[in-house]
């Protein structure tokens, strides 16, 4: 049933001068699961983000988010359709205050942003969900800091917050743990996952690091050197000798092995 | 000493005492006129009667500010509030001085046809110039508007056009209406100008509280996480600049009708860094500033001139290096900054 | 051919966009007269030099630093300025020199000084006080000295002495030296002293502020840069009255030399200046930087009316370029340069010497010469890799800050020598350097904000669009469905570039040779 | 044995970019000809830690010292020109240049690169079939072999090394350790490294960066055996 499918990629392609980054990547994430990608520096995680979020156009290939071409959207509607997504430098408006970040957020797609004349406070609903969003990820203490003024792991909670705001069905995150203290990285994982399950959502996480990844997701893709080296459960993951050979394992592995399962 | 208390004040209405500061400073400039002069020894009816004198001279000066304070206001929501770098807002202005000077004149409008195509002429010209936001940002954005209000600048100089324009001598004889004649009587323009400033600075505070001057904020900020948010931002730039066009264009209006002589200097490149320079004394995005800056502004060109003659301009222009090397916050931006610091 | 057929997938806009330009270009050919056109042409092409010369310096400095320098038509007008200046009064030249010098051997020794003063224990309050003291007295000095310095100059505010005069006197063959300004209450050698402590004293208020400590070694080549400019300014001194009589003496043609070296030295001084005095403690802060410069051009123009006057001043044009007598117009360029003509007959069209060919000759020498020193000296590569990444180019040890400033200089140097190269040709206005601006600016953002090829090739488009536009107001564009022919009125002129602009920018945000980031 | 002979060392450096603290305490000493790695996750401050030594985020508090120099408030040219070459994560290569101009323009001294050519093109020879490329013509791995090739073009007596393997393909990584340990006979290398099975091979001493502070430290071969820093500072397995 391809409803079941929340966002699939055929042949997607991205080259930047001779270097292919992506290079004609297949990819099939099922609706309300927590599908993490995986791999090492360089292996095009990023650029496979970036192609997913919209941000950067593709060489080549589709993208569908439930059944419907978002290949060629622009950036600014993909939100509308419940896309909300994440970044691996923070990405916040630093002179703006926590509340009035995530604030925006919702009203971007809510009505109403248009009313010049009317104070942004009558927007209730707005400022309810924000209040309400600032609460499940803890900083509703911080609501009138300039974003800019709260420390490295809370704007990583705002980032998280903006993009929990307008209630998106799928969430895309960039290493939403980067720059985080170790303690503080388990607390947010446990956000992340608690809202995947509570609200039904899909979550495609691309991660750097193995193990913060392990205990959250159902599914895992392996990247390798721009294109798809493995996929599975996190079991499955552990005990793959290809992943084992060029992300965890030894590094004069069988290289034949690489290559037989990419 | 004990701290005052609210009760131990004066039972003022909330809205009054939080707002004090603003209904001060418009009580005050409405006395101006009539305290200026009883100061110069004048019966201050001598202001209602229009008689000339220090009154009606200190008012045309102020005038003058308000009409700064306006375009400054429109520039500080374009440069201040959104962040769209502009060289070429001194278009809007003198589009809208030549509209009206043209309509009047050439053509024998009314005031009230006239103040409405001006408006239309504002709208259709951020339009216009908004074309280029979704592909051109930051400096290319700056050359293109600048380049845009210089052709204008060139051609309302040119011969072809002078019976109209007047050439670079500028458009002249002009006769106000008699419902808004600075001449005949000055205390009612001074009046009305100070309304239009007045209502404005009121408009933008609430255009930037509102859910779309939020979002204007936000692209300053920001636009490439505003768009990511959903906003489509060209739309809100293009909002922000047709309000700051129309206001524009109102205050060229005033403009046109108070002076004797509209000069194309209005749309020039040094008219664009006039406002720059108003809005960057009084504080870059807090829209009071401009106000203030435009006050400075004004007055220090006016005491530069008087004192020092032929080398004012290039004294006004150390003025305004000095300002960017050591006050970038503006007189109200610092000010807020301090009092954001104390409390 | 792989690779062309590459470049061409790669650059498609832009190819049809140059198509379509050279095609309107050829297109002309029909409308009007080959000789007609030639002479468009070439006037284009030399409109387009000498936008090249401001815009040449406006990229590889935005390129380089980011800073757009909107300064940077004041100094082509300063440029224009001062070569009348040099042509026209070269006394009053020669009398400046003398002082400047003097100061800046004074600001030299900075180095020298502050090493000196490292070695001073004072209490704070004296430490504190005594650099504004410095300053001051360095002020008074200046305030009582340098009114009473004799200075050959000219006072625009009368007729009789006025810029305008002095151009119409050379024009006429009637210039008469004035007389050498003397020393009147003032003895040189007091003179000589005082300024000297002017630049000392002032460079010992800039040393005291500065609050990081100096390197450890007193630098023995400063004292020594110093004190050989210092000898420069006296030596000039001593010879003045004679100098100004030989350069009075010369013939107009190596008086216009003259005029061009020490107007692109006073370019590149101000230049210079400017960037190591103002422009470097706002890096951090670019818009702040563009109002800077942007004011700073506002104060260059006004100074410059201050100095100079309002009314339009004419250049003559130096004699090589400027002979009407026997056998002109040459019909040759040995012809020419035998006869000195003013025109040239090349492809049965008259074609102003200077106007078209000198102007167009030293453009494609500036061209060139910085193509060569970009492309393979080994400052043309520390350039071409900090345009790129500045920091990276510091950490491999290289002092990108001095780049900057030698950077900076040479462009706005290349601004000085595009202006007193136009002052023959067009004349001197107030409005010259604002409208060079626009016109550079305009080209710039054609070609591509940081391109250097861009910059020529946007500064040749701006050129030889006005210019047809110009000789089509004369003659009319014959359009099929119309049935008079369209003639472009004076305001289409300008128009007509920004429109180009604005065009080009929508169809290739970048410009032409931009770099998509 | 006499103490060790500190060629470059780090005290409680603490480093600022705008408003945020990167660093808040990093203390790092590399013995001379030792091969030093930085561990830690993404983000942790490694990066910052070597352009922090570079002087291209300048230290706020503490101090760094070669041969017990002091580099603070050094701009950036004058601590490279005492002999330190950096390799930053981006590869700093300039795409414009050719790649015999991006070694020629790290030359301090007329001729630097024709009296190091044998060397760089014994290290890495496919660089002299590539040397009238542009940059921007490269792969990424030709890329890094340049750089490493450019910050050997002086005489530097420090190389500052930001991610040597990041997304070269496994043979040329098992070149790259082996060059890199052959250059570390002559000079002292202070390296950031996020694949742990390379750091173990390339390096003799380590320094853990976690959240802009440096939390341990000591020799390769001990940290190996214990899983338990290596799990709860790197994540790897």
């Amino acid at each position: 049933m391809p409803e079941t499918i929340a966002l699939e990629t055929r042949r997607l392609r991205k080259q930047f001068g001779g270097l292919v980054a992506v290079d004609d990547v297949d990819l099939r994430v099922q609706a309300g699961s927590f599908h993490a990608i995986i791999g090492p520096n360089g292996a095009g995680k990023t650029t496979l983000f970036n192609l997913l979020s919209r941000t950067l156009d593709p060489t080549s290939g589709q993208i569908y988010f439930k059944g419907r071409d978002i290949t060629r959207l622009p950036l600014h509607q993909t939100a509308h359709l419940g896309i909300g997504r994440s970044f691996q430098i923070t990405n916040v408006f630093p002179n703006l205050s926590v509340l009035e970040n995530v604030r925006l957020a919702c009203q971007a797609v809510q009505p109403g942003s248009f009313r010049f004349w009317e104070d942004h406070r009558r927007l209730k609903a707005v400022l309810e969900r924000a209040h309400a969003v600032l609460e499940q990820v803890g900083l509703a203490a911080r609501a009138a800091l300039p974003a800019r003024a709260l420390p490295q792991g809370d704007q990583r909670k705002l980032e998280l917050g903006m993009i929990l705001a307008p209630d998106p069905s799928l969430l895309l995150l960039d290493e939403p743990t980067a720059g985080m203290a170790g303690e503080q990285v388990p607390e947010l994982m446990e956000l992340i996952g608690a809202v995947q399950k509570r609200g039904g959502k899909t979550v495609v996480l691309v991660e750097h690091n193995m193990n913060v990844v392990m205990r959250a997701s159902d599914v895992i893709t392996v990247m390798h050197q721009g294109a798809r080296l493995a996929e599975g459960t996190p079991t499955e993951i552990t005990a793959n000798p290809a992943v084992q050979s060029a992300y965890l394992g030894e590094l004069y592995g069988d290289l034949g092995a690489t290559q037989e399962d990419a | 000493m004990t701290p005052a208390t609210p009760s131990t004040r004066p039972a003022l209405p909330g809205w009054l005492s939080r707002n004090l500061g603003p209904l001060g400073g418009l009580l005050a400039l409405i006395a101006f006129p009539f305290v200026v002069a009883a100061q110069s020894g004048d019966s201050p009816v001598a202001v209602l009667t229009n008689e000339s004198g220090n009154a009606k001279f200190y008012q045309g000066l102020f005038i003058e500010v308000f009409i700064l304070a306006i375009y400054a206001l429109s520039y500080d929501l374009v440069l201040g509030v959104t962040g769209l770098l502009s060289f070429g807002h001194a278009l809007f202005f003198g589009m809208g001085a030549y509209a009206t000077g043209i309509l009047i004149k050439s053509f024998g409008w009314e005031l009230g046809p006239t103040i409405v195509a001006v408006i239309g002429i504002g709208v259709t010209q951020a339009l216009a110039v908004g074309v280029v936001l979704p592909r051109v940002k930051g400096v290319t954005f700056a050359l293109v508007t600048l380049g845009m209000a210089s052709v204008f600048h060139i051609v309302v100089q040119t011969h072809e056009l002078s019976p109209w324009t007047g050439g670079d001598v500028g458009l002249q004889g002009l006769v106000p209406p008699a419902i808004l004649n600075p001449n005949a009587d000055r205390l009612r323009f001074y009046l009305v100008s100070l309304a239009v400033m007045v209502l404005a600075w009121l408009a933008y505070k609430r255009f930037v509280d509102s859910p779309t001057g939020r979002v204007c904020n936000a692209i300053r900020e920001n636009e490439g996480r505003a768009l990511m948010l959903g906003y489509n931002t060209f739309v809100f730039k293009l909002i922000a600049l047709t309000i700051a066009s129309v206001t524009a264009a109102l205050a060229g209006s005033l403009h046109a009708l108070y002076q004797p002589i509209v000069s194309p200097n209005v749309a020039s490149l040094s008219f664009t860094v006039a406002a720059l320079l108003m809005i960057l004394m009084g504080g870059v995005g807090t829209l009071t500033g401009a106000l203030f800056g435009a006050l400075a502004y004004r007055l220090l060109a006016f005491f530069l001139d008087r004192w020092f003659g032929q080398i004012a301009d290039v004294l006004l222009g150390v003025v305004y290096i000095a300002l960017v090397l050591f006050v970038p916050y503006g007189i109200v931006g610092t000010w807020r900054r301090r009092r954001g610091r104390g409390a | 051919m792989r690779t062309l057929l590459d470049d061409f997938s790669k650059n498609r806009v832009l190819w049809i966009t140059l198509g379509i330009l050279s095609a309107l270009l050829l297109l002309a050919t029909q409308s009007m007269q080959l000789d007609d056109w030639l002479l468009t042409v070439l006037r284009g092409v030399a409109m387009g030099a000498v936008i090249f010369l401001a815009a040449a310096g406006l990229s590889l400095i935005f390129g380089l630093m980011d800073v757009l320098n909107l300064a940077h038509g004041t100094l082509f007008m300063i440029g224009a300025y001062v070569g009348w200046s040099a042509y026209v009064r070269p006394d009053t030249i020669v009398d400046l020199t003398t002082p400047i010098l003097l100061l800046t051997a004074g600001f030299l020794a900075l180095p020298g000084l502050q090493a000196l003063i490292d070695h001073w224990t004072l209490p704070p309050t004296v430490a504190r006080v005594w650099p504004w003291l410095a300053a001051v007295a360095a002020l008074a000095l200046a305030a009582g000295v340098l009114p009473q310095y004799p200075i050959s100059m000219w006072d625009a505010g009368v007729y009789e002495q006025s810029p305008v005069v002095w151009g119409l006197a050379l024009e006429q063959g009637t210039l008469v030296p004035p007389e050498p300004a003397a020393f009147g209450g003032l003895h040189p050698i007091a003179a000589v002293t005082a300024l000297l402590a002017v630049g000392g004293l002032g460079a010992l208020a800039i040393a005291g502020w500065r609050t990081q400590p100096s390197e450890a070694r007193v630098p023995l080549s400063a004292w020594a840069l110093a004190g050989s400019v210092a000898l420069a300014g006296i030596g000039l001194l001593v010879v003045n009255d004679a100098l100004t009589a030989w350069l009075f003496s010369l013939d107009t043609t190596w008086r216009f030399g003259f005029a061009i070296v020490v107007a692109v030295v006073v370019g590149m001084a101000l230049g210079g200046l400017m960037e190591s005095t103002l422009i470097r403690s706002t890096y951090s802060r670019p818009i702040y930087q563009l109002m800077l410069t942007l004011g700073l051009g506002v104060i260059g123009m006004q100074a410059v009316i201050a100095i100079w006057g309002r009314p339009q001043i004419s250049m003559v044009k130096p004699t090589l370029f400027n002979g009407t007598g026997d056998g002109c117009p040459a019909r040759s360029l040995g012809d020419w340069l035998t006869n000195q003509c003013a025109t040239i007959i090349l492809f049965d069209a008259r074609v102003r010497v200077y106007n078209e060919l000198f102007i167009i000759a030293i453009g494609l020498l500036v061209l060139v010469a910085i193509s060569l020193v970009l492309g393979r000296s080994r400052l043309g590569m520390i350039i071409r890799a900090g345009v790129q990444d500045r920091a990276m180019v510091e950490a491999l040890g290289i002092n990108v800050q001095r780049v900057f400033t030698l950077v900076f200089a040479v462009g706005t140097g290349l601004a000085a020598l595009g202006g007193v190269l136009s002052g023959p040709s067009t004349g001197l206005t107030e409005g010259m350097g604002e409208s060079l601006l626009l016109l550079a600016l305009i080209a710039l953002a054609i070609g591509g904000l940081t391109s250097f090829p861009g910059a020529a090739a946007g500064a040749v488009l701006v050129g030889l669009l006005q210019q047809f536009m110009v000789k089509y107001g004369q003659i009319g564009i014959p359009l099929p469905f119309l049935e008079e022919p369209f003639k472009p009125t004076p305001p289409l002129v300008p128009a007509s570039t920004v429109l180009l602009m604005v065009v080009i920018l929508l169809v290739l945000p970048q410009g032409l040779f931009g770099r998509k980031e | 044995m006499s103490a060790p002979d500190i060629h470059l060392a780090l005290e409680d450096v603490q480093t600022f970019i705008g408003q945020y603290q990167i660093l808040s305490g990093v203390s790092v000493s590399a013995p001379r000809c030792s091969i030093t790695a930085l561990l830690g996750r993404n983000g942790a401050g490694k990066t910052t830690t070597l352009k922090t030594i570079m002087g291209l985020t300048p230290p706020r508090r503490g101090n760094v010292r070669l041969d017990g120099q002091e580099l603070n408030g050094r701009r950036s040219y004058e601590i490279a020109a005492l002999g330190i070459g950096f390799v930053p994560d981006y590869r700093g290569i300039f795409r414009d240049l050719t790649v015999a101009e991006n070694l020629q323009i790290a030359e301090r001294r007329q001729g630097d690169f024709k009296r190091k050519s044998e060397l760089i093109f014994d290290l890495f020879p496919d660089l002299r079939r590539l040397i009238g490329l542009r940059g921007q013509q490269l792969s990424g791995g030709q890329q890094q072999m340049l750089a490493i090739a450019r910050a050997l073009v002086p005489e530097n007596k420090l190389l500052l090394i930001d991610e040597p393997s990041e997304g070269l393909a496994p043979v040329i990584i098992e070149h790259l350790i082996v060059a890199i340990r052959a250059l570390a006979r002559e000079t002292t290398v202070v390296l950031v490294e996020q694949n742990f099975i390379v750091a173990r091979q390339l390096a003799e001493r380590y320094v853990i960066i976690e959240s802009g502070r440096s939390v341990q430290t000591g020799a390769m071969a001990d940290l190996a055996n214990d899983r338990d820093a290596v799990q709860r500072y790197l994540g790897a397995a």
